[in-house]
């Protein structure tokens, strides 16, 4: 209680350290278990029936020749899982996402699901389920949705946020609005212009690990859950308020998670193992293929971005203005909202105004993905910024620095920044060695900044002092890439112990009281922000049993360097108390010793990076090859600076992709075209450089440490680095992502005049 | 379902006659166990062909190579005769999937799967590469490319297995090459690629050409003009340039997820243009 | 359908199953047999996370039949540490933090073992090629290069 | 009396007003005041509006004091990856 986060510049003993993750050894030798890889005592094989149809009226579903198949021991449609929702259109949306009610809104779309003795049986049952589809018209680009013309895909949504109510439904279900001062008149003060309209298409986080569980429900009412997920007690909250069970019964165990970027942060397939688990009697294990993964889970938005930027000669930016379109899937989503918030975030700026527009398409749901709707503004926004430099003549990192916003500065969203490091990664990257570098031919180099809020949230940990002083550490965020070892860095540092003496776990729902998942950037800052105030609870009470055990006022005992010490003249022949004796004494001094901690880890500090690439481009293919990548970034503090490279090189490999190789390709019959690793084009081994990183550290004054999250913004400025790259290699403007080898050479071409 | 690992030949050709359902030869099983997982085929029979003696061989016959139905493509790139008489086939066979996928897949089965964006076709079609059939009426040995018929089809019957893919010794003066076109540096498959294999004469002029193209059309196409583009004359800038636009000329491709007409147009062209060079090169051209 | 019986060694021992005619030999490790450190990404031989050395060749276990391991020498990702002796591979993915969400791991320290018997000193383009069948998604992959590198080191000097 | 700045969408649901005065020492007090004012405003409440003060945001942290003079900016409570 009373727990201070402020900042406090204290030195570090251990934060700031290397040691190698406490789940290593279990994931190089394979015993680590993920989703897949755990197995219930007479599990059945769960499969899911998916639409084919991009939208069509489900007319009829007759399971009726399924449920007779020896070794099916259940079958569901949407019947099983009737509406508990109760109003909440967010979780109606949830619950018909995870099986089609009246409508399959999108190729992949579940709409039935059955349970049988093995995987085989299983896969014959789904093909004697006879489904009786209306085929509607379907629409899965997002300019084309916004058409008046276009096929309406729910007709009781009327968009939000217009000045006037609308009297006709319509595929935009939101407009929304952000900025300050007057761009027609910024405009009018500006000596360049630079207008231009961007597209991105639709990408998938790409987890290795497709969504894996193993559900088992009981008669009594009692069901236990093990899967891969951001947000185990979030997925508590969703299965049990679809399936109508008392959450504190529901026991979700997290796996090992093998991915996630935002795509498990949301239920698909664990409400559907559930009811299949129910209805059977039986544990039901469900794991998604590839294929489905990709048409059914996950993706990002496509977008359509027209960006307008004014500059005075000397370069400051007079207006900024963007129109953010974005598609959501056949739900409504706030996906354009929070990529009109990021637009211009970097800057600073007298005049700004951005407009979203949230768009239904006939495509699976829109999920987070790492930075959601930040990567997608900064390409647009961005490549208009280097234009502009170059227009006016002005080298772009210096433009930037011109404009940068800073401490005190309107943040484009809104609120007035605190201290923040947009400057210093570009007075870093002014002064990198990479900016220096000579290019080869058909080189060209591009930077490019980005953003990212960073969250907090509700957030629980328990700390555990053993009879022989060792420290267990039970946290509630899913660790995506290595946060067991940095909290574990972080109770070492606040009790002033060894890193080895403690063991870091996620522990299930049942065992610790609710977090938020695992997303935007929130993991290492607000379970480190528990883990202290958890720790400093142990210290009062180590302290507490150090004071009984000499009889002294335990206001007189201070903690330091993992010791109790009676502090004053008189206690001068009390030896300092390890907390090894000290626990080991506990029996006796009023029982087992642990601190707890409940929060709400809020004022997350907002976080910046600038990256800069090389870029070769082949002008008679159009194919482009990151030669050099880095990537300069402010983490506040880094807790384990190599899990925070990671995370920069991760984001930065992730973009790469996007911005080169990675699209949903849709037909026009409304299917996915590319639903495997072949044509879903990831990044490989081959295709990447090394990825340099640097780390600045610009405290955040909302945590005792400082730490920024550091795991998105990695992903912001790639998409718009490379374009400005491959801008400069191939001398002409991209305003299409992903810049495949057949955009660039038709972009060079036409430039050629060819 | 059954799955049956014959030791003969004939045995093999037997099975596979005498199936009344759908039957699949396996052997390296990196195309067949795909489309069994992705549903679109569950055959009835499976013959797994690789115990049988001499399948896994690569030999040096009087007349050049036979390399047997159930090599990997990794073992081709260990076999230096063959890489160094044939560079280009082997660099197609090992451009075939990753790593993983080369220490299973032949090139047998990636000319039997039939697909028009098969790598290591179009540079056995370059090579004027022959296949061994092996059938309930005994054995024919027919051109590679009269194998694949159109996307997904072969033109063997029922009971017939490739027991063997031969190549001639490289002529003096010869050599070969093959390139292809993907968006990444490994693992996709060819949007557009082209073989080339060329025979010189002391001069440096061309005497003999095949130039074969990947993914322009349903099938491998052999582009004869190419080669007459190329034949009687040494590699100049002019020759490369007329040989560009005649392949370009000749595709017939598809727009697809991988690539458009156009793009697979322009980039055959340049492909055909950048393996003669190499080939060219290998040849001793100068 | 009648299932197979199969005769094989794992990881220097001895195994016998009994397998449908087109389960998977990565179905059979991990349904069967409880050697789930290979995982399936994809199914379809394109992500490298199922990787195996059959008869000293990588292969993606998905795409080779149980049925077909009959008399051959499979190697997981589970036999590769001595006891408690680690393979410098896995070591220096532990160091390098070569992982973040590690399920690509398995997958990659076997294609690593693969790529440095054949190689023992491989130029970092040649690790980029020799692992290209291996997808990571967290890391950038610039981490897994570094341990490889570090790896090859260590194993030259026989330390 | 603070001074609370709306977001565009929210602002409409005001009345236009893109900054609104309210009687609140800190955010639970903050929207319930606004509910009352503005009822247009409480099913956004509901669905989750994070709260700026002086530049930090701040999403579940109702007990959150507004400083005297501190500038209020509401924002949609957003999704992460």
């Amino acid at each position: 209680m009373n727990f201070d986060p402020r900042f406090s510049g204290r030195k570090f003993s251990s934060v700031g350290t290397r040691p190698i993750r406490p789940d290593g050894v279990d994931k190089v030798t394979g015993r680590a278990r993920y989703g897949a890889d755990f197995n219930m005592a007479g599990q059945l094989v769960g499969r899911v029936l998916r639409s084919p149809h991009a939208h069509a009226k489900i007319l009829k579903i007759d399971t009726s020749k399924a449920e007779k198949l020896a070794g099916v021991k259940a079958v569901i449609t949407a019947a099983d899982l009737p509406d508990l929702t109760d109003g909440d259109s967010a979780m109606y949306d949830v619950l018909d996402n995870c099986m089609a009610r009246t409508k399959a809104l999108y190729d992949g779309h579940a709409v039935a699901a059955v349970a049988a003795v093995d995987a085989r049986t299983a896969r014959q049952a789904l093909k004697l389920i006879e489904v009786d589809y209306e085929l509607l018209p379907h629409v899965t680009d997002v300019d084309e949705a916004m058409k008046h013309t276009a096929p309406l895909i729910n007709d009781t949504l009327f968009t939000e946020g217009l000045e006037e109510k609308p009297v006709k439904p319509s595929n935009v279900t939101k407009r929304s609005q952000f900025g300050h001062g007057d761009v027609h008149q910024g405009f009018g003060h500006a000596d360049f212009i630079v207008e231009r309209s961007f597209k991105t298409e639709q990408t998938h986080q790409g987890y290795i690990e497709p969504h894996a569980c193993v559900a088992s429900v009981s008669s009594d009412g009692t069901a236990d859950l093990w899967v891969c997920t951001q947000g185990h007690f979030v997925y508590r909250q969703h299965c049990a308020q679809l399936l109508g069970l008392e959450a504190s019964k529901l026991r979700v165990t997290s796996s090992e998670i093998g991915g996630g970027f935002g795509g498990k942060t949301h239920v698909w397939a664990e409400p559907v193992a559930l009811a299949l688990s129910r209805k059977a009697g039986r544990p039901v294990k469900l794991v998604m293929t590839r294929d489905e993964v990709f048409r059914a889970s996950g993706p990002t938005s496509a977008t359509s971005i027209d960006v307008k930027i004014g500059a005075r000669k000397d370069g400051t930016i007079t207006a900024a203005e963007a129109t953010l379109r974005y598609s959501s899937g056949p739900y409504a989503g706030t996906w354009a909202e929070i990529g009109a918030m990021t637009a211009f975030a970097c800057y600073k700026l007298d005049n700004v105004k951005t407009v979203g527009f949230e768009v239904l398409v006939n495509r699976p749901k829109t999920a987070a993905y790492r930075a959601p709707s930040a990567p997608m503004a900064a390409f647009a926004v961005e490549s208009a910024v280097d234009e502009l430099a170059k227009e006016i003549g002005m080298d772009p990192v210096d433009f930037r620095i011109k404009n940068a916003a800073q401490e005190g500065t309107r943040s484009s969203y809104g609120p007035v920044y605190g201290p923040i490091g947009i400057g210093p990664t570009l007075e870093a990257a002014k002064t990198h060695p990479h900016m220096k570098a000579p290019l080869g031919k058909n080189q060209g180099r591009g930077m490019a900044c980005g953003f990212w809020f960073n969250f907090g949230g509700q957030t629980c940990v328990d700390l555990n002092i053993g009879m022989d002083g060792s420290v267990s550490l039970a946290v509630g965020t899913v660790d995506v890439g290595g946060s067991r070892a940095s909290l574990s860095l972080v109770a070492a540092e606040e009790l002033g112990i060894d890193y080895a003496q403690l063991k870091a776990v996620v522990a299930d729902t049942s065992s610790l009281g609710y977090n938020d998942m695992t997303d935007g950037s929130r993991g290492t800052f607000s379970s480190s922000m528990a883990t202290i105030s958890a720790a400093r609870n142990a210290i009062k009470i180590l302290r507490d049993r150090a004071a009984q055990t000499w009889d002294i006022p335990v206001d007189d005992v201070v903690w330091e360097n993992g010791h109790a010490i009676a502090k004053g003249e008189k206690y001068g022949n009390l030896a300092a108390l390890s907390l090894k004796e000290i626990a080991a004494a506990s029996g006796k001094t009023g029982g087992p010793i642990a601190g707890h901690s409940e929060l709400v880890a809020d004022g997350a500090g907002v976080s910046f990076a600038t990256h800069i690439c090389d870029i070769e481009v082949d002008p008679e293919t159009g194919a482009a090859r990151v030669v050099r990548y880095t990537v300069i970034q402010d983490a506040g503090k880094a807790v384990h600076p190599t899990y925070v490279e990671g995370q920069y090189q991760g984001g930065a490999a992730q973009g790469i992709g996007w911005a080169l190789n990675e699209e949903y390709i849709y037909g026009k019959d409304g299917r996915l075209q590319n639903a495997g690793f072949l044509d879903y084009r990831i990044p490989v081994c081959s295709d990447l450089p090394m990825i340099d990183t640097q780390i600045l550290e610009i405290p955040n004054p909302n945590h005792p440490y400082g730490v920024r999250g550091v795991g998105e913004t990695s992903i912001v400025p790639p998409l718009a680095a490379i374009a400005n790259a491959v801008s400069n290699a191939a001398g002409v403007r991209m305003t299409h992502i992903p810049m495949s080898p057949p955009r660039i050479l038709a972009a060079i071409e036409a430039e050629r005049g060819g | 379902m059954r799955y049956i690992r014959p030791l003969s030949i004939e045995d093999a050709v037997g099975l596979l006659a005498g199936a009344s359902g759908t039957s699949a030869i396996l052997a390296g099983g990196s195309d067949l166990l795909v489309r069994m997982k992705g549903g679109f085929v569950e055959p009835d029979l499976i013959v797994d062909i690789k115990a049988i003696e001499g399948l896994s061989e690569i030999r040096e016959t009087a007349d050049g190579f036979s390399i047997g139905a159930t090599v990997p493509c990794a073992v081709l790139g260990e076999s230096s005769v063959l890489k160094k008489a044939w560079p280009g086939v082997v660099e197609a066979a090992k451009l075939i999937g990753s790593k993983q996928v080369q220490g299973r897949c032949t090139i047998t089965g990636n000319l039997c799967n039939a697909s028009p964006a098969a790598d290591s076709v179009p540079a056995l079609v370059a090579a004027g590469a022959k296949a061994v059939v092996a059938g309930p009426s005994g054995r024919r040995t027919i051109p590679v490319g009269a194998v694949p018929i159109g996307p997904g089809k072969t033109s063997l019957t029922k009971g017939e297995i490739i027991e063997a893919i031969l190549l001639d010794s490289q002529a003096p003066r010869s050599g070969d090459a093959y390139l292809r076109f993907i968006p990444r540096t490994e693992m996709d498959i060819a949007v557009v690629s082209a073989g080339v294999n060329l025979t010189l004469d002391e001069h440096g002029v061309i005497t003999a050409a095949r130039v074969a193209l990947g993914a322009a059309a349903p099938t491998v196409l052999l582009v004869e003009e190419a080669a007459e583009a190329l034949i009687g004359r040494k590699l100049d800038e002019a020759a490369l340039e007329r040989l560009a636009k005649v392949c370009a000329g000749a595709c017939r491709p598809i727009d697809d997820k991988r690539g458009t007409i156009e793009f697979r147009r322009k980039v055959a062209g340049v492909l055909a243009r950048r393996a003669t060079t190499t080939a060219y090169a290998r040849a001793g051209g100068k | 359908m009648a299932g197979v019986a199969v005769s094989t060694t794992i990881n220097g021992d001895h195994v016998e199953y009994l397998c449908q005619p087109d389960e998977t030999l990565l179905d059979v490790l991990r349904d069967r047999l409880g050697l789930t450190g290979a995982k399936e990404g994809c199914g379809t031989g394109d992500c490298g996370a199922c990787s195996i050395i059959l008869d000293n060749r990588l292969v993606c276990s998905c795409l080779v039949l149980g049925a077909e391991a009959e008399g051959r020498i499979v190697e997981t990702v589970e036999g590769m540490a001595h006891g408690d002796q680690l393979h410098p591979l896995q070591q220096k993915f532990l160091e390098h933090a070569a992982l973040q969400c590690g399920i690509c791991t398995p997958g990659f320290l076997i294609a690593a073992k693969d790529l440095l018997a054949k190689n023992p000193d491989p130029t970092e383009e040649e690790i980029r090629f020799g692992l290209a069948g291996n997808l990571c998604r967290c890391t950038g992959y610039d981490k897994i290069v570094r341990a490889v590198q570090d790896a090859a080191t260590v194993m030259k000097k026989g330390v | 009396m603070v001074e609370v700045t709306l977001w565009g969408a929210l602002g409409q649901l005001a009345g236009g007003q893109s900054k609104v005065e309210v009687e609140a020492k800190d955010i639970r007090e903050l929207f319930r005041k606004l509910a009352e004012q503005y009822p247009g405003i409480e099913p956004w409440i509901e669905k989750g509006i994070a709260v700026a003060i002086d530049g930090t945001i701040y999403r579940d942290t109702w007990s959150k004091e507004l400083p005297k003079g501190a500038e209020i900016f509401l924002l949609p409570r957003l999704a992460g990856g």
